[in-house]
């Protein structure tokens, strides 16, 4: 399963994805907004998505995960629009025989998710805001 | 030749559009195209880095284009 | 939070036990019973447990855990009685600001507990029974 | 002095109970208390180990116990 979504994400929707009579684990990741970022408070973000190219992407990721990987399951649901501080982000979900494997294969899925799918996030302070990872400090646009 | 190209992220802003019609000449590579869209809008040289899909794939510089491409400027991505 | 039961998971509560404003991350491991084990049908587990003890050792893993990575929660809930194939034996959520460390007190959680907590599973076949683990081959009690 | 003696798992079918009453002797030890049992309980020698907790926690052999104690008998664990 992969979805990109302007609802909340239903964890439990993400984990029944990967269910499996075979499974022995599921790891799950789960990224949540967090209330503050270089010492400001984040009053809210906002995600923006090129959503034809992410899926193809998100789906090259989980291909590659279940050749390195003996999995049983694996869904990515992430969400665009704006989010608050706390809101679920993203949500991966891999199943798989043995724990180790499970791990493994789920935090190959999120770190190689946040170097390659395109998925941008603008955080918004009470001063400005900014392109998260984009620049040099000199175009941020703060009041 | 028409493609369609597609800006994300700060590089909409920058480019100050979402989307917008491109005329190229046959053979042009990402390279040519690359350089023209720095040239033409000089903030996007200010991005840590900018790669261009075309299609919904990441493209090598060498890549050429081809009628009705859809072309994406693809700055750093911060999903997750 | 840590909890010994009877009844289904509610793995949506295990994660929200975790929840903090300053996480960006929350891993959650889950232990479900496979269908087969050594090649056989499993038809069902037996989940035994010494609970004032177990708690007590769960508690000091994740006192562990906390004094490792930097947490912002914790949790453990495991089931214990009758369980069927594809049910949820165990769930760990730990939530912290970044993944990696998420990730790996998660781990560090499941890895313990299964060498550590005093808790049993008697694996049911159709043709017979067997504590996992427990000794060698001459006590198996088949039909 | 009279201890109280659980018997998880596996341990338990090789006691035939999940608990009973002991009574011990003054300055009696983990040690002595492992070489009765399996003197008294022989398959409990089967197990690929057997650890002792006294109140909850695991006890080395070397430990004294005291009037009231709990003592577990804990075979290989397999949770999770």
């Amino acid at each position: 399963m992969i979805k990109i979504t302007e609802k909340p994400i239903d964890i439990q929707k993400v984990i029944d994805a990967t269910s499996s009579l075979g499974a022995g684990a599921v790891n799950v990741f789960i990224g949540t907004v967090r209330n503050t970022a270089h010492g400001k408070n984040v009053v809210w973000l906002e995600y923006e998505c090129y959503e034809s190219m992410a899926v193809a992407e998100i789906r090259k990721i989980m291909d590659e995960a279940s050749h390195r990987w003996p999995l049983l399951g694996a869904a990515v649901s992430h969400r665009v629009g704006t989010l608050k501080p706390g809101e679920v982000s993203v949500a991966i979900a891999v199943s798989a025989p043995h724990r180790k494997d499970s791990f493994e294969a789920c935090k190959y899925i999120i770190d190689t998710l946040k170097e390659k799918v395109p998925i941008w996030k603008k955080e918004i302070f009470e001063d400005g805001e900014e392109w998260i990872s984009a620049q040099p400090n000199m175009e941020k646009s703060y009041n | 030749m028409k493609c369609r190209v597609k800006a994300f992220g700060i590089s909409r802003d920058m480019v100050g559009q979402g989307e917008f019609d491109l005329d190229v000449p046959e053979g042009y590579t990402v390279a040519l195209l690359r350089a023209d869209l720095t040239r033409k809008f000089p903030r996007l040289r200010n991005l840590r880095s900018l790669f261009i899909a075309i299609n919904n794939e990441y493209a090598q510089d060498s890549l050429t284009l081809a009628e009705g491409d859809e072309i994406a400027l693809i700055p750093p991505v911060s999903g997750g």
